[in-house]
């Protein structure tokens, strides 16, 4: 079946991304009443386009030795004599991801099934929902960087459509703009890069032949030539790509977006900032790693990629522990876990990101979906103080929600979390570049269990604090079953990526899977196990013992703000970056407009009305010239014409013969004529 | 005198007779008879030189002479058709009561 | 007036074979033509000259006047009563009764005309005809070429014989013939019978006269 | 050549009279003559097709469409005809014989020059047929829409105005 | 002398040469005079047209016969039989009464044109009469633009039918002739257009080359004539109602309706004149019942494969008769149509059915004119037929009758 599949697998290829934009389209089109049936049609896009691209990974399991399985190029348009080709690309990465994408996308699906199905603008809502996924898929299997830009400013539209689903409340439609124009800023600087790019080396495609991008030929030009400071092409081209994935990911200068995205609803969280569209941009990265290569291990672009990662994961790990909204907890753990796997990208673990971002898709998926079936059976409760004691009333959430939470802060062994951390700290230990991002990202996931612990003691142990969450009620099958498929690929992909058996990264570099048991022989790697074991208990420990009577009074202050006070506040307030651009970006701008509002009114306004009376002067000194020297003239001289026009017009009788016979007269002179002058 | 030359003569003059009638007579119908006599001349001509002048393989002068029957033939009935309307129209075919569109 | 049955709507047409109405048409004639040479009650022409088509007993043309016996001036039996000629509608029937010298009516018509282009063979003067005298005719072929006298039947053109009547039509001729035989037998015992008595009072006379005589003889004898 | 000589005879008289003559049946009836005889020349010089199918348009179809226009006209104004004749001739010499000096001139100065074909080439029906829908066959599909065309335009022309012309007859 | 006159190729018992006799005597008498080459041409062609002027005058009086014996018949009547033996002299007694009728010019009549109608009406008919093929080896004029010159000589027809309507001066015989070119040039175009057909398959306009294709039998005994092919048949069929129309006879009668306008554009004629227009419409009835033979029914080619020793040109006249006899045997049966209705009829059904006859004779000549050829061109042909005949006997179907006082 394989071997069948093998050999129209380019074909079959473009349909993957393109059924679910095409279902999106047609539900556009439908009537709200349609609403059913357009969840059916996404459904059915979506689970076409996930057994394709499951098959597609099932192609490339086979080793290939590193060689791009499928590079299609199709002549897009052209203009003038050169011609713009994109195309898909299968590779073990992007089939990994693919997979990853329609599989989690249409488990979330069905979860939305049952989560949305009092929502008016049902039909709406999937039809974003298969938009969003249509382009993801264009990025993840994208051939060119044309062709990914151009996705990936599709998921900015979806996640803009998305954030703002409920439009009427003014909360969603301002977080929905702030993410979409941080994002845009973040494609600025992509698409300058991109520009540049093409520019050098001439094309836009990955793998065409030897000629594309990542092909050694260009990879060789761009680092031969260097611009105006000093810095190769390729760094500089890779660092505006890194802050395209910035932008994206939510990485700290412009991850500002991320934690107000939860306006939107849940399982949008789930789908587009837990799993898909933040890991873009690390995609992104990892898909261009050969160009950001170019630099040497340290090179300026690897070492930016993982400063920026450990700087953003520690931050959001901080600014986590003081959120109290669910979902801003979520929230702030994924831009942590970003900048984990920027860190693991920026040491050269491009296995270990990949790795830990489908893991963290599976996990983060499941947190947030269970936070939203709690939410849903809270009657739309957010904020976790008001909760308590839900592991009774919603046993199967409380154990999805356990088993996601145990797999992000890392328990040992059985969670596919621990291992990608495990890794990911690994490569970051190992980097020749300093040891300062390993060290940021050990605190970092130290305090990612703190935090969670925190959110599932006060969530769902203890009593129920607030007597307004009346009697919560569990959810119903439809968004269960998803929880728990979720939670069991949490724990079986940890299967396949353990130092024992590191499956995931040899089939990522095209090698055949081997078991090597001497694993834990290499140096160190005893000692990392069990530094990161260590830092998983501390962290655990610390929060259990910090909100170890988790029943007070939800108004009562957060016991660890007691501790820290003004810290407190100051994390709450994710340190006040928002407070930040305010001041920095939106206040001078809006000073510059109001200038030039001020400068318009008093200043164009006379000038306009001092035209307008000179032109009205002039006017009435030409009417009255013209009045009394011209027109009497004028009249004279028609008056005339006419009487000539009139007697000339008398010939013409109207009677055809009568022309006729002119003719002939006329004829009949120039016959004369003729042979006068000839004779 | 050949025959060519016979045959010229008869069509110019038949053709200026035609031209007579077109200019001469009031009654729109017998224009018409002007009007075939003068199409008829030509398609002499054509047959004149066809039989009498240089050879032409391609039979350029009969086929021309058979679409110009054609399309007289189509003239004469849409005209017909007109004076007809316009007979309706104003109970006469004197050609000098419609001069309505004189200057 | 039934105002509602008027918007009934066409009964559809129904839909027969198109062109089938021609052929059947075409076949009744085709079947006409071809039995028309072996059929005989088709044929019923009747060559008119040669043949002649028997007139049906009541067929009534112009009327004749019916004789007796052979002479058809004294056998006729038109006894000039001119009831006829009182009676015909359009009276066309002009008689003159014969009279003797001495003026004295002979009982017979000496000029018995009928106007056949007036005469409108009703048929009401052979009703009204006391004498079993006048009859309809049944000949037909009466053209003639004269305008003026042709068309006036004199006696000599109308009188016909009994027999011709008994041939023209036997039913009424013989019904006619019975009981004018049987006058005849009723007049004939009457006058026999009369005779009869004559002759008895005679022989009474005689007798009575015998004995006168005889007593006369007796008488004279005695 | 005499045949030639007497039939031009002939048709430049039908013609005169399809010209001149003051009733216009008869002129109709003549120019039908004339048709016919310009069929009978075309027939003498050897074009055969050309002449059949001029007699049959003509004289069968053009001839009777202009008798059966002036049934429908019946124009009445022969006598009017006759009396303006002297004044119509004048003026009507006076614009044609320039025109039919200049084609005679014409008609004179070409006269000497050019072979003569002696022989009549026939026109082979075939050979008529593949030219006609070779090289001619554009021009062939034109004239055809031309006549479904005028045929359709005619028949608009010459229908009663409002009233419609139903097929079914209305009960 | 008589042999050297025969000289035909075929046995002497053939009689293929008999038609040809007359023509081939003169011809000989003529060399025996030592006339000039073109006369002796022109007398044998001149004898030719006796001929065939002799034969079917012959014809038509025997026609005017037998035209009233079979009405007779059908009508269950003998007809004339008291002229001669069995009425045979019948004709000679119309002539003799014809000629002896007092020839009557109306006062308003045109003089000339009056007189002139009457044998133009007679003149195309025998025109036509010279073209067709009787025999194998007799055609009076074998022009090989037959068919052309047989329609533009028809073309003729209307105007003379029009100089009598008009030259008579009064009102009858206008309608009669306005009526009658207005029926013959509708009825003109589905004559011609059936007629394509037929020459398109053959290819050639002269008519020996359509009888000669007409040649050959299929599956042995079906001869190959143009009517025993699908649009042969339709084409036949249309030809043979417009024909009926052509010649103004039977159901299509309606110029010289009797009960309307007296004898439509003959009203005004009488005597001799009156004969030369029966004469040109019954000759004109044989010129194009005979075209009909050539075109359909395979002009002189034998029905049957084991008759040809029979002389073709008695097929010719044998298949002449029984054509004559159907329109005789129309005429007995079908009632005149109204002048809509011949109207409609001509241009809603006759045109189109001819128009589908070319495309039907196209396909039937380039598939092989098999038996795939029958599958294709009969349902092309007959589905329009079907809807044609839907139409039309939906749209004309009489409205049944609805009384306003009984109840219906």
């Amino acid at each position: 079946m394989v071997e069948a599949l093998h050999s129209h697998l380019p074909a079959l290829l473009w349909w993957v991304p393109l059924l679910p934009l095409i279902a999106g389209g047609v539900i556009a089109f439908l009537p709200n009443r349609w609403g059913r049936f357009a969840s059916k049609l996404a459904l059915a896009a979506l689970g076409v386009s996930c057994l394709i691209s499951l098959g597609a990974l099932a192609c490339s399991l086979a080793p290939v030795g590193g060689k791009p399985l499928v590079a299609s190029a199709v002549p897009w348009f052209t203009f003038g004599d050169s011609s713009v080709r994109v195309g898909l690309l299968l590779d073990p990465m992007s089939a990994g991801m693919g997979a990853m994408v329609t599989f989690v996308a249409l488990w979330i699906f069905l979860f939305s099934v049952g989560y949305m199905d009092k929502e008016v603008r049902f039909g709406r809502f999937f039809g974003f929902l298969s938009l969003f996924c249509g382009a993801m898929l264009m990025v993840v299997y994208a051939n060119s960087l044309l062709l990914l830009f151009l996705a990936w400013e599709l998921v900015g539209l979806a996640s803009y459509l998305l954030i703002g689903f409920y439009f009427e409340k003014p909360a969603a439609a301002a977080a929905a703009q702030k993410a979409f124009i941080t994002t845009r800023v973040g494609d600025m600087a992509f698409f300058l890069g991109m520009i540049w790019l093409y520019r050098q080396t001439g094309t836009l495609l990955f793998f065409d032949e030897g000629r594309g991008l990542l092909e050694s030929g260009a990879l060789a030009s761009l680092a031969g030539a260097t611009t105006a400071g000093g810095l190769t092409v390729s760094a500089a081209a890779s660092l505006l790509l890194l802050a395209g994935a910035m932008g994206k990911s939510g990485q700290v200068p412009l991850h500002t977006w991320l934690p107000d995205a939860m306006e939107g609803p849940t399982p949008v969280s789930a789908l587009i900032h837990a799993a898909t569209m933040v890991a873009a941009g690390v995609f992104l990265v990892a898909r261009t790693h050969p160009l950001f290569a170019q630099g040497g291990e340290t090179g300026i672009a690897l070492t930016a990629c993982a400063w920026i990662g450990a700087i953003t994961a520690l931050y959001a790990a901080l600014s986590a522990m003081a959120q109290s909204d669910i979902k801003r907890i979520l929230a702030y753990s994924t831009v942590s876990q970003l900048g984990f796997m920027m860190v693991a990208l920026g040491t050269g673990g491009v296995a270990a990101a990949m790795f830990h971002l489908i893991a963290h898709a599976f996990f983060k998926a499941l947190l947030f979906l269970s936070a939203g079936s709690v939410i849903h059976g809270c009657h739309e409760e957010q904020d976790i103080r008001n909760m308590g004691g839900l592991r009774h009333a919603m046993p199967k959430t409380f154990l999805a929600y356990a088993i996601g939470m145990m797999a992000l802060s890392g328990f040992p062994f059985v969670f596919s979390g621990f291992w990608s951390k495990e890794a990911i700290l690994h490569s970051a230990g190992h980097w020749p570049g300093g040891k300062g991002p390993f060290l940021l990202a050990a605190t970092a996931a130290l305090l990612t269990a703190f935090y969670m612990t925190r959110q599932a003691l006060l969530v769902f142990f203890g009593k129920p604090r607030v007597p307004g969450v009346s009697h919560p009620h569990e959810s119903p099958t439809v968004m269960i079953v998803p929880l728990y498929v979720l939670a069991a690929g949490a724990i079986l992909l940890s299967l396949i990526g353990t130092p024992f058996w590191p499956w995931f990264e040899q089939w990522l570099h095209g090698e055949t899977a081997s078991f090597h048991a001497g694993a834990l022989g290499e140096e160190g790697a005893i000692g990392l196990l069990t530094l990161s074991l260590v830092l998983v208990l501390v962290g655990v420990g610390a929060s259990s013992v910090v909100y170890r009577n988790v029943s007070r009074d939800s108004r009562a202050p957060d016991p660890l703000s007691e501790k820290l006070g003004p810290l407190w506040r100051f994390l709450e307030r994710a340190m006040g970056f928002d407070a930040l651009y305010e001041t920095i970006l939106i206040g001078p701008l809006s000073v510059l407009a109001d200038a030039v509002d001020a400068l318009e009114r008093r200043v164009l306004v006379p000038l306009m009305g001092f035209g307008e009376s000179c032109a009205k002067r002039c006017g009435r000194i030409t009417d009255t010239t013209d009045e009394a020297g011209l027109n009497d003239g004028f009249d004279g001289l028609c008056a005339g014409l006419q009487r000539r026009a009139q007697s000339a017009s008398d010939t013409q009788t109207g009677r055809p013969q009568a022309y006729l016979r002119s003719i002939g007269l006329g004829m009949s002179v120039l016959f004369v004529l003729y042979l006068w002058l000839r004779a | 005198m050949t025959p060519l030359a016979l045959l010229l003569t008869l069509s110019s003059v038949v053709f200026v007779l035609g031209l007579f009638a077109v200019l001469v007579r009031r009654n729109a119908i017998l224009i018409l008879v002007g009007i075939e006599l003068m199409l008829n001349a030509g398609n002499l001509n054509f047959i004149a030189f066809w039989r009498y002048g240089p050879p032409d393989p391609e039979l350029t002068g009969p086929i021309f002479v058979l679409f110009a029957i054609a399309i007289a033939a189509a003239e004469a009935a849409v005209g017909l058709a007109i004076i007809l309307m316009v007979f309706r129209h104003t109970r006469s075919t004197d050609l000098n009561k419609l001069d309505s569109l004189h200057g | 007036m039934n105002q509602d049955k008027m918007e009934t709507p066409a009964a559809p047409a129904r839909w027969t074979w198109p062109g089938l109405g021609l052929l059947q048409g075409l076949a009744v004639s085709g079947k006409n033509f071809v039995q028309s040479f072996y059929k005989k009650e088709r044929m019923t022409t009747v060559q008119y000259p040669e043949e002649r088509a028997p007139i049906s007993p009541n067929f009534r043309n112009f009327p004749f006047l019916c004789y007796d016996g052979d002479d058809p001036k004294a056998g006729l039996r038109c006894t000039a009563c001119t009831i006829c000629e009182k009676e015909c509608p359009p009276q066309c029937i002009y008689i003159v009764l014969d009279r003797d010298e001495n003026g004295k009516s002979l009982k017979r018509p000496k000029v018995f005309d009928i106007d056949i282009s007036v005469c409108m063979n009703c048929g009401i003067c052979a009703e009204v005809c006391p004498f079993d005298s006048i009859y309809m005719d049944g000949e037909y072929e009466l053209s003639t070429d004269d305008r003026f006298g042709g068309l006036m039947l004199g006696l000599d053109r109308l009188s016909k014989s009994a027999d011709y009547h008994m041939k023209l039509r036997p039913e009424q001729a013989t019904e006619v013939m019975e009981r004018r035989k049987a006058e005849e037998e009723k007049k004939a015992a009457a006058a026999a019978a009369k005779a009869a008595k004559a002759k008895a009072d005679q022989e009474a006379k005689e007798k009575a006269a015998a004995e006168a005589g005889a007593s006369g003889e007796k008488g004279d004898e005695a | 050549m005499i045949a030639l000589f007497l039939l031009t005879i002939l048709v430049l008289l039908a013609a005169l009279g399809a010209v001149w003559n003051a009733r216009p049946v008869h002129a109709a009836l003549l120019l039908a003559l004339a048709l016919a005889l310009h069929a009978v020349l075309y027939l003498m010089i050897g074009a055969h097709f050309i002449g059949l199918v001029q007699f049959m348009v003509y004289v069968g179809a053009v001839a009777v469409l202009i008798v059966f226009s002036l049934l429908i006209t019946r124009p009445r104004d022969e006598e009017e005809e006759i009396a303006r004749r002297p004044r119509t001739l004048g003026v009507g010499l006076l614009c044609t014989l320039p025109v039919l000096g200049v084609l005679l001139h014409a008609v004179s100065r070409f006269a000497d020059t050019g072979p003569v074909a002696t022989d009549a080439p026939a026109i082979s029906l075939e050979r008529l047929g593949t030219i006609l829908y070779t090289t001619h066959a554009p021009a062939v599909l034109a004239v055809a829409v031309l006549l479904t065309a005028v045929m359709i335009g005619a028949a608009l022309f010459a229908r009663e105005p409002g009233k419609k012309s139903s097929v079914s007859p209305d009960p | 002398m008589m042999l050297a006159a025969i000289q035909t190729d075929e046995s002497l018992w053939s009689l293929e040469w008999l038609p040809r006799l007359p023509q081939r005597l003169v011809e000989m008498l003529l060399h025996k005079l030592g006339a000039s080459e073109w006369f002796v041409d022109f007398g044998g062609l001149l004898a030719a047209a006796v001929t065939v002027v002799a034969v079917f005058l012959g014809a038509f009086a025997l026609l005017s016969l037998i035209e009233r014996k079979t009405l007779a018949r059908v009508q269950n009547r003998i007809g004339p039989n008291r002229a001669g033996w069995f009425g045979i002299l019948q004709p000679v007694a119309d002539g003799i009464k014809m000629l002896t009728k007092e020839d009557i010019v109306p006062a308003r009549a045109e003089k000339l044109l009056h007189l002139l109608a009457p044998i133009l009406i007679g003149l195309p008919a025998i025109l036509a009469l010279g073209v067709i093929p009787y025999g194998r080896e007799w055609t009076p004029v074998s022009l090989d633009l037959g068919l052309l010159f047989f329609f533009s000589i028809g073309a003729l027809t209307e105007v003379s039918v029009f100089m009598a309507g008009w030259a008579s001066g009064s009102k009858f015989p206008m309608l009669g002739a306005m009526r009658a070119i207005s029926q013959m040039v509708s009825y003109e175009l589905p004559l011609l257009l059936s007629a394509l057909g037929v020459v398109m398959v053959t290819g050639s306009l002269s008519l020996p080359e359509i009888v000669a294709r007409q040649e050959g039998y299929h599956l042995g005994f079906l001869p190959a004539w143009n009517l025993l092919t699908p649009w042969g048949l339709v084409g036949g069929l249309v030809f043979f109602i417009a024909a009926l129309a052509e010649s103004n006879r039977s159901p299509f009668d309606l110029p010289e309706g009797e009960s309307e306008i007296v004898a439509g554009h003959m009203t005004e004629y009488s005597g001799f004149k009156y004969a030369l227009f029966f004469m040109g419409e019954y000759l004109g009835l044989f010129a194009i019942s005979g075209l009909g033979i050539t075109l359909f029914l395979g002009g002189w080619q034998a029905p049957l494969p084991g008759l040809e020793f029979v002389p073709s040109w008695i097929w010719f006249f044998g298949k002449l008769a029984l054509v004559i006899f159907l329109f005789l045997w129309i005429r007995a049966t079908f009632p005149r149509l109204r002048i809509d209705q011949l109207m409609r009829f001509a241009w809603l059904c006759l045109i189109p059915m001819a128009l589908l006859t070319l495309p039907a004779a196209a396909i039937w000549h380039f598939t092989g004119r098999g038996f795939l050829s029958w599958v294709v061109t009969v349902p092309l042909l007959m589905i329009p037929w079907g809807i044609l005949t839907v139409i039309f006997n939906k749209r004309l179907a009489p409205a049944t009758r609805t009384y306003r006082f009984a109840d219906s």
